[in-house]
């Protein structure tokens, strides 16, 4: 970040300005996956109503900073995932809503992915099956929080998928 | 009973010398040889008399000490006879003859079959995988894959150390992932470019209700040739059900058809107790019914809701969810979870009505038919609405047998197919309600048809609360059977529930050997269990019949011709569920 | 007066550039967009001289009704992006080129011009307002042109249809 | 004249600002480059077809036709209607005739048009 | 004010340009551009002589011209499209059959 | 020469103030909207950012200027931004010939509470109104991706349709006014509003700027459930920021703006609010305005594209014509 | 009982040329729109007021402490155990675990005494692998392992969704102190509940 590199003062209060801007307009991409996502709509209703909190759901991940995976992630949605996530612009975070999500939840099978933080790094873990709104309300809250204390982007890393020697034989 | 016996079709049962009936008392059903089960079955579909023309399910189990070793087993119903058929037959050297000539339905359900057990379907059109990806290599419901998959792909996670984290949960190794080239090559299967354009629509889109991947050929705007990819929530639940108990099996039910949990419970249950020969309580009965009408106006709302947002009503879908809240706050007041509720047990459900759960009941009922007045106000005539809806998406009553459509879609069609008609659980045979039929069977229709449903679910909800009231000192499970899990009161204090709670939980519930086949209206249609049991403590083999899954099929042929537009109508028309097509 | 100066050299530098660009840029989109500038250009032209309707209206119907249609046509053709420009015809048009000029400004210079002055002077035009003046010889003494331009878009309109729908109607039969 | 000098001076201070903006915007935004980060957007799916500048279609080809030749219907009547009320005292018949010549014509023209089909889409 | 002969000559520098963009383009939707070109210069021409001669007629024959340009367009891009739709392909060279 | 310089100075702060001030209210108006919304919607909007949320655009616009800028590969790059310049500066271009108000003297200075009035005004503000469609088409085009490629297409169509049924219909007024410039036009409205002979008009200009601003029943251009975010799926940032900014909220305005203008007399009305009147008058009428698009845009559902397009040339335009006739025989008959 | 199913076939309604020459249809709407327009808002406005979860929620799971209202066959269990007034009353019994449909999710240790007595080490649970079913609080035998009505569990780290012993103890501690003597209603703070459902009059 270019006015970011100095610590000057004046920098930092920018700084502050900046990060005060982007946790309190935490636009999140429209993806629902499965259960949670019909509890992530929820919390976007009326009832609970993340305008609030100037969270507005966007349809095109090039416009969002926030990715709620809610949901199961299969395997096969993985390097679809990790695609949305990629297009997604800086500064961006993530937050696994459910235990699917999170860690593969319920369904330790061959066909989930057990926790989508194998293929994009995530910031806010919401536990529960599915989360109530509060809950993820409560888990956004968390990650401004994580934003105000931490006032710069993450880090790129490098994900490696490669294939290895199976544990143990294969039976087709 | 619904069943076809022999004598119903013994008229035609000298020309097919294989043809053997096996009469169980839960599952009556006709085996069939191979080379004699397509002419078999254009017999049934064709005679006038049996007209089975209706398709329901099809399904593979794998018996791997048996020679040959898949089994084929498929459902039908007639409408003459109003009763369904069992049809079995083995699979010589893995492999079986394709349906789809007869019924076009048969289609996703034999790719399915391939997909999970690798068997051959002769003369079936485009035999891809219906769940995995192309280059997948495994058969995963055979029953020699293990359920945890094969661990042979190296990815850790990216913020966490596996040092700190707690010994049981993570594994860096992780079974199979497909690359893009593996997705590219998935898609390029199933289409065949012939217009200008392939488009993507979905899976993660605002618009596909889920994660259904749908393929457009487009020429212009116009949809020339459709194809869906399914498997994006495919979660293994059917594998699941094989490794845990029926009891534990129950919060799975929740989370396939995750918008009308309850009715998925109850459907499952009420199989798993006639498998189990476990009779619940009066006033539990009551209950599930009530609550599955109730979830009936919670998913039928949420559905509205959608599809209104699809169609560009941004605010109905608030109006809605404002509904469904309320629904969801008796539910977590009754259950204790708004949406995965697991409230249903064998033998009755989970705890007795709180206090006070009928008084909100009741003020719902009144509250409600004004905000459905409101948004019909805004929709029904609305020329906008009209003009999206009518005559977009026509299903012909004939499709609605050829694809085994059921529930809404059916009956928007003229097919007077409900479950809660013809095989009546719980307590809907002695509630009193209409059944909405529409005249065309276009989206309109559909629609008409769910918002009349709703009002017909408030009734019985209306009524079960005025039985309810009378009922209240009735106990709310049988834990006086065998296979029923006694309450927590009645372990704290009796040595012999302990006991009992003891065996059941660690062996399950060892239900007598046989099979079952129950369904129930869920809001989607159709959802039917078919367990084995093999008198262990874990079904032998659970398949799901989903109503959404054979809804969906409809789809392309539906599409074909209109234009992206007309997609979000159908595909809200329909109403799938992720969770559930793929399970 | 300086400000008319200013803005005709500012506008007819900027239409020439862009007019070369219209006729040099390889790719089509390019091209129409130079277009564009160009008919912007010429429009601001005509404030210049006065012609307020007339450059109004060469906003509104050239410079985005028919290049929207150049426009739509050449976005729907994929075929039509990056067509080259050959060399070869350049030899050819310079000199061409050149005697038309010449030609041009031999007729400009010593001919057509030398009529009567007409009644529409500055004065006039800023009383009644150049639309107004426009609006009333058009209405009044080019009556019969003006009649037969609603023929001509009559036949330009039933033509171009019928060339444009052409083949969906075969298709139709076929 | 000063009237569309203005109007020039807005068109420069707009497009400054707009401008200014894109340029503000690419300085400061963090530039965090991601693998797949400038593939197309499709739903998160590989793309069938690599590129989208593919369609051609009748549809637009008649649609921009018809915005022309409208267009260019107002513009003549929009002199018209700006000496109507003028015109109107002096000889009413007039120029209510002519225009309503003009308008039938092309009115014709529309009819023929709606007729072919033209104006509507599928 | 400036003198009309600049606007005449700036109209037929763009009246060459149009002519020479017509002679070197090998694509008819770029040909067609370079033809509004010109019909653009005649326009400029039109209006500065409106000027000089303290008249309006000219403008109103920017009027005409406003329309035949649009019916040339309209017509051109009608054969172009049909002529696409029926070989692929608009440039010029390929057109043999329409050179005589 | 200085004296030029001067002028073009003055000028030109008084067009950034004018840019700027139009900024702030596109960013407020978002509040509004997302407030009304709300409201309609039974919750209350943006409440926490800022008192009842008033600090919410001013967070949006820091985040959305320090997004990141992404590119896409495939796309071409000069149109890729041109687009969304080409998407902007038209539509802050008709504020221009907006007027908001008679000049008025404060303090001794003639302050003109707008850029310019023009012989030609309403006939510009047409065209700059049509200019932005290159925006539209260019971004999706430009983008080389499935979505915005249909989404600016289908905008296009819409426009198109719309632009031409928006112009017969100003004619009327025109006609009863018989001036182009928009302050004229106000000036003929002392008595009789024009919206008396020109309902139809007014009911097809309605029409139409639902249509040009891209709100429902007319937002196929970027209807999520089918488009994913339309013509702009690609942008990120700054460039997305622009499209909204001008489509949904600086058009709107200046579009209302325009409408009342035409049909309601501007800023005419009694002087009962003392010389700032006008202004009251003409913010009261335009905030209604714009309050009714925002109140069809919460209500109904959407046409499907080739519906609208029909909808333009087989009953706006018709509408429009036969408008202009009313209005001819009105005029001689009334004078 | 026979059976009283109807069927019903639905009329297709039509719109009246009234209708849509005044854009009656639209305007209805907009009526409904802007009706809701002047009625209360129904948000919970959530850090600054929480609706309190019905006694019967399934939150994060806890562990009630030995405090004297255990049940009978707690005290059958106890003579095994060595388990102090104010500690969890886990036996070790793994039922929960066994109940569970996702066992890995347990991890429970339990060691012996020197004075033949067990007591329970650790007892984690992997949070995010749960299913909120409620099985394994059917499952425990002696009233231990519960179901809280705290939801606020989020965490920057998968570690910090595990949950232990100490940790459930005090919670189960804290949930009993405030809620169990609480009458089993369908909710409890029925003022919070007013905004959406209006008053609601209770038999
Ligand atoms: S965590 Fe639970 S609710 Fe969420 S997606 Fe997974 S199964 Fe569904
Ligand atoms: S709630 Fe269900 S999934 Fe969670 S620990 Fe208890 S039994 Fe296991
Ligand atoms: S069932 Fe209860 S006592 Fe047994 S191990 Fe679990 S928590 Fe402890």
């Amino acid at each position: 970040m270019a006015i970011m590199n100095n610590n000057g003062i004046i920098l930092t209060t920018a700084e502050e300005v900046l990060s005060w801007g982007r946790r309190n307009s935490l636009w999140p991409v429209s993806i629902g996956l499965a259960c949670c996502a019909i509890e992530m709509m929820h919390t976007a209703a009326s009832r609970f109503d993340t305008d609030r909190l100037g969270i507005i759901f966007r349809g095109s991940p090039r416009q969002s900073d926030v990715l709620i995976v809610a949901g199961t992630v299969v395997n096969k949605v993985a390097p679809m995932l990790k695609l949305i996530y990629d297009q997604m612009p800086d500064p961006k975070w993530v937050i696994s809503m459910g235990g699917c999500a999170s860690a593969g939840g319920p369904f330790p099978t061959y066909s989930t992915l057990q926790g989508v933080d194998r293929i994009i790094p995530v910031d806010v873990y919401v536990p529960g099956c599915p989360p109530t709104p509060q809950a993820l309300l409560w888990g956004i809250l968390e990650l401004q929080k994580k934003i105000k204390a931490k006032r710069e982007g993450k880090e790129f890393k490098e994900i490696p998928i490669k294939k290895a020697e199976p544990s143990f034989p294969i039976n087709k | 009973m619904l069943w076809t016996k022999q004598d119903d079709i013994a008229f035609i049962g000298d020309n097919f010398e294989s043809l053997k009936f096996v009469d169980n008392e839960k599952l009556p059903y006709f085996e069939i040889n191979q080379n004699e089960l397509l002419p078999f079955l254009k017999e049934i579909k064709e005679n006038p008399n049996l007209q089975f023309k209706m398709f329901i399910d099809f399904t593979v189990a794998d018996y791997p000490l048996h020679k040959p070793r898949f089994q084929g087993v498929y459902f039908l119903y007639s409408l003459i006879l109003k009763k369904r058929i069992c049809i079995k037959t083995w699979a010589e050297n893995e492999r079986l003859p394709s349906l789809t000539g007869l019924w076009k339905g048969a289609k996703w359900a034999e790719r399915e079959a391939y997909d999970m057990f690798g068997i051959q379907f002769e003369g079936h059109e485009n035999l891809v995988r219906m769940f995995m990806w192309e280059s997948y290599q495994y058969y995963p419901l055979r029953k020699d894959f293990p359920i945890e998959g094969i661990k042979d792909t190296y990815l850790p996670s990216l913020n966490e150390k596996p040092g700190s984290m707690p010994s049981h949960d993570y594994e860096e190794y992780h079974t199979a992932i497909p690359t893009m080239e593996d997705l590219e090559e998935t898609e390029k299967k199933r289409i065949q470019k012939k217009a200008q354009i392939v488009l993507n629509w979905g899976p993660l889109h605002p618009g596909t209700h889920g994660t259904i991947w749908f393929l457009f050929d487009l020429e212009g705007e116009k949809v020339q040739n459709c194809d869906i990819i399914l498997g994006q929530l495919h979660r293994g639940v059917e594998k699941i059900a094989e490794n845990v108990t029926y009891t534990q099996f129950i919060p799975y039910t929740d989370r396939m058809d995750y918008i009308s949990a309850i009715c998925s419970n109850v459907a499952y249950v009420n199989a798993v107790e006639k498998l189990l020969n476990v009779e619940p309580t009066e006033k539990a009965k009551w209950i599930r019914t009530m609550l599955c009408e109730l979830q009936r106006i919670n998913s039928h709302l949420l559905w509205l809701g959608t599809y209104a947002l699809d169609l560009g009503a941004l605010t109905i879908f608030l109006y809605t969810f404002r509904e469904r809240e309320k629904i969801m706050d008796i539910i977590e007041g009754i259950a204790g979870i708004r949406l995965n509720s697991s409230y249903i047990r064998i033998g009755g459900v989970r705890l007795d009505l709180p206090e006070g759960a009928l008084d909100v009941i009741n003020h719902f009922i009144k509250d409600f038919p004004t905000k459905l007045e409101e948004y019909e106000t805004i929709l029904t005539k609305n020329r906008v609405w009209l003009k999206r809806n009518v005559g977009v998406g026509i299903i012909e009553e004939e499709d609605v047998y050829n694809y085994g459509l059921t529930g809404a879609v059916a009956r928007a069609s003229g097919v007077a197919y409900d479950i809660r008609m013809i095989q009546p659980t719980d307590k809907y045979d002695e509630v009193d309600f209409e059944i909405p039929l529409g005249t065309v069977g276009d989206s309109y229709d559909r629609y008409l048809v769910r918002m009349e449903e709703m009002r017909q679910s408030l009734n019985i909800v209306k009524q079960c609360v005025e039985k309810l009231e009378k009922l209240k000192d009735d106990k709310h499970i049988a834990t006086d059977n065998p296979y029923v899990l006694p309450t927590l009161d009645e372990t704290f204090i009796s040595i012999e529930s302990m006991v009992k709670d003891f065996n059941l939980r660690i062996y399950g519930e060892q239900a007598p050997e046989g099979e079952i086949y129950l369904s129930g209206e869920n809001p989607r249609g159709e959802l039917g269990f078919y367990i084995i049991s093999k008198g262990e403590g874990r079904p032998y083999r659970t398949r799901i019949r989903s109503g959404a899954f054979y809804n969906l099929q409809i789809f392309p042929e539906l599409i074909k011709g209109r234009t992206i537009a007309d997609a979000v109508v159908l595909l809200g028309s329909l109403d799938p569920v992720v969770g559930e097509t793929d399970r | 007066m300086e400000l008319t100066q200013i803005a005709f050299w500012t506008f007819s530098t900027l239409a020439v550039l862009s007019a070369i660009g219209t006729i040099f840029f390889r790719n089509l989109v390019y091209t129409v967009l130079s277009l564009i500038s160009t008919l912007i250009m010429v429009s601001g032209l005509f404030f210049t001289m006065g012609a307020e309707l007339v450059g109004a209206l060469q906003l509104l119907i050239y410079a985005v009704a028919i290049v929207v249609f150049y426009v739509l046509v050449i976005s729907t053709v994929p075929e039509f992006k990056g067509k080259a420009v050959d060399p070869k015809y350049m030899l050819l048009s310079i000199p061409v080129g050149f005697l038309i000029f010449l030609e041009l400004a031999y007729v400009s210079i010593y001919g057509v011009w030398q009529s009567n002055t007409g009644i529409f002077s500055p004065e006039v035009i800023e009383k009644i307002g150049n639309a107004k003046a426009v609006g009333t010889m058009l209405f009044t003494k080019y009556l019969f042109p003006f009649e037969v331009a609603s023929l001509i878009l009559l036949v330009a309109m039933i033509g171009a249809i019928i060339i444009g729908r052409k083949e969906e109607k075969q298709e139709a039969q076929g | 004249m000063d009237g569309y000098f203005s109007l020039v001076i807005f068109f420069i201070a707009a497009t400054i600002v707009g401008v200014a903006l894109l340029v503000i915007n690419r300085l400061i935004a963090p530039k965090v480059p991601d693998p797949l980060q400038d593939y197309p957007y499709e739903c998160g799916v590989p793309l069938y077809d690599k590129t989208a500048q593919t369609t051609l279609d009748q549809k637009y080809y008649l649609l921009g036709l018809l915005l022309v030749l409208f267009d260019l219907e107002a513009a003549f009547v929009f002199p018209w209607a700006v000496v109507y009320k003028t015109f109107v005292s002096i000889n009413a018949g007039l120029i209510f005739v002519e225009m309503f010549l003009f308008l039938t014509i092309l009115i014709f023209g529309f009819i023929y048009a709606w007729k072919k089909g033209a104006l509507s889409w599928q | 004010m400036i003198p009309y002969e600049y606007y005449i000559a700036l109209s037929g520098l763009l009246m060459v340009l149009g002519l020479i963009g017509i002679i070197i383009r090998r694509n008819i939707i770029a040909m067609l551009i370079s033809t509004e070109l010109m019909l653009n210069a005649v326009n400029i021409a039109f209006v500065a002589f409106d000027m000089k001669l303290h008249d309006v007629a000219g403008q109103v024959f920017v009027f005409f011209i406003l329309t035949i340009a649009a019916a040339e367009a309209a017509v051109g891009l009608g054969l172009i499209m049909a002529i696409y739709r029926l070989r692929k392909d608009v440039s010029v060279d390929t057109l043999t059959e329409l050179k005589l | 020469m200085e004296e030029l310089i001067l002028t073009s100075i003055a000028i030109g702060i008084k067009s950034v103030i004018f840019i700027i001030g139009m900024f702030l209210l596109a960013a407020y108006l978002t509040w509004i909207e997302r407030k009304f919304a709300g409201h309609v919607q039974q919750r209350p909007g943006p409440l926490h950012v800022g008192w009842h949320g008033l600090l919410q655009p001013i967070a949006d616009a820091l985040k959305v200027l320090t997004k990141e800028d992404i590119v896409p590969s495939g796309v071409d790059k000069v149109l890729f931004y041109l687009a969304s310049l080409l998407a902007f500066v038209p539509a802050i271009m008709i504020l221009a010939v907006v007027p908001f108000g008679q000049p008025v003297n404060l303090f001794g200075f003639e302050i003109k509470p707008y850029i310019t009035d023009l012989n030609v005004g309403l006939i510009l503000a047409l065209a700059f109104g049509s200019i932005s469609i290159y925006g539209v088409i260019f971004a999706g085009w430009a983008s080389n991706s499935k979505y915005p490629m249909i989404g600016g297409l289908r905008k296009a169509a819409v426009l198109i349709g719309y632009e031409v049924a928006l112009g017969f219909a100003m004619v009327g007024p025109i006609m009863q006014a018989g001036t182009f410039s928009l302050k004229g036009i106000v000036e003929a409205q002392q008595g009789l509003w024009f919206i008396i002979p020109n309902i139809l008009g007014f009911v097809v200009i309605l029409f139409a700027i639902l249509a040009e601003t891209g709100r429902t029943p007319f937002d196929v251009q970027e209807a999520e459930a089918e488009l994913v975010s339309g013509y702009n799926t690609e942008y990120s940032a700054m460039k997305f920021g622009l499209f909204p900014l001008a489509e949904w909220y600086i058009a709107t305005f200046v579009l209302s703006a325009i409408a009342v203008i035409l049909f309601f007399g501007g800023w005419n009305g009694p002087h009962i609010f003392g010389p700032i009147s006008p202004f009251v008058w003409f913010f009261l009428k335009l905030a209604m305005m714009f309050m009714f698009f925002l109140w069809v845009h919460w209500t109904l559902p959407r046409y499907r594209v080739d519906q609208i397009t029909e909808l333009a040339w087989k009953v706006m335009l018709p509408l429009s014509l036969l408008n202009i006739l009313v209005v001819a025989i009105w005029i001689m008959i009334f004078g | 009982m026979d059976k009283m199913v109807k069927i019903k076939y639905l009329e297709r309604p039509k719109l009246s040329n009234t209708e849509r020459i005044f854009f009656l249809d639209f305007i209805k709407g907009m009526k409904v729109t802007i009706k809701n327009f002047f009625r209360k808002t129904i948000t919970t406005a959530y850090p600054y007021e929480k609706l309190t979860p019905p006694k019967r929620f399934r939150g994060t799971h806890a562990h009630r402490v030995r405090d004297g209202k255990e049940p009978p066959s707690f005290n059958v269990l106890l003579q095994f155990m060595e388990i102090k007034e104010g500690e969890s009353r886990c036996v070790a019994c793994y039922m929960c675990q066994q109940a569970c449909p996702v066992p890995t999710l347990f991890n429970i240790e339990a060691e012996q005494l020197p004075n033949g007595k067990k007591r329970v080490k650790r007892f984690d649970m992997n949070l995010l692998n749960c299913l909120y079913c409620g099985l394994c609080v059917d499952a425990c035998p002696v009233d231990c392992i519960i179901m809280t009505d705290s939801y606020e569990s989020a965490a920057y780290t998968r570690k910090d969704c595990t949950i232990h012993l100490d940790d459930m103890s005090e919670r189960g501690f804290d949930f009993d102190k405030r809620r169990y003597n609480e009458p089993d209603r369908i909710w409890i703070d029925d003022e919070a509940r007013e905004k959406l459902w209006g008053q609601i009059k209770w038999s």
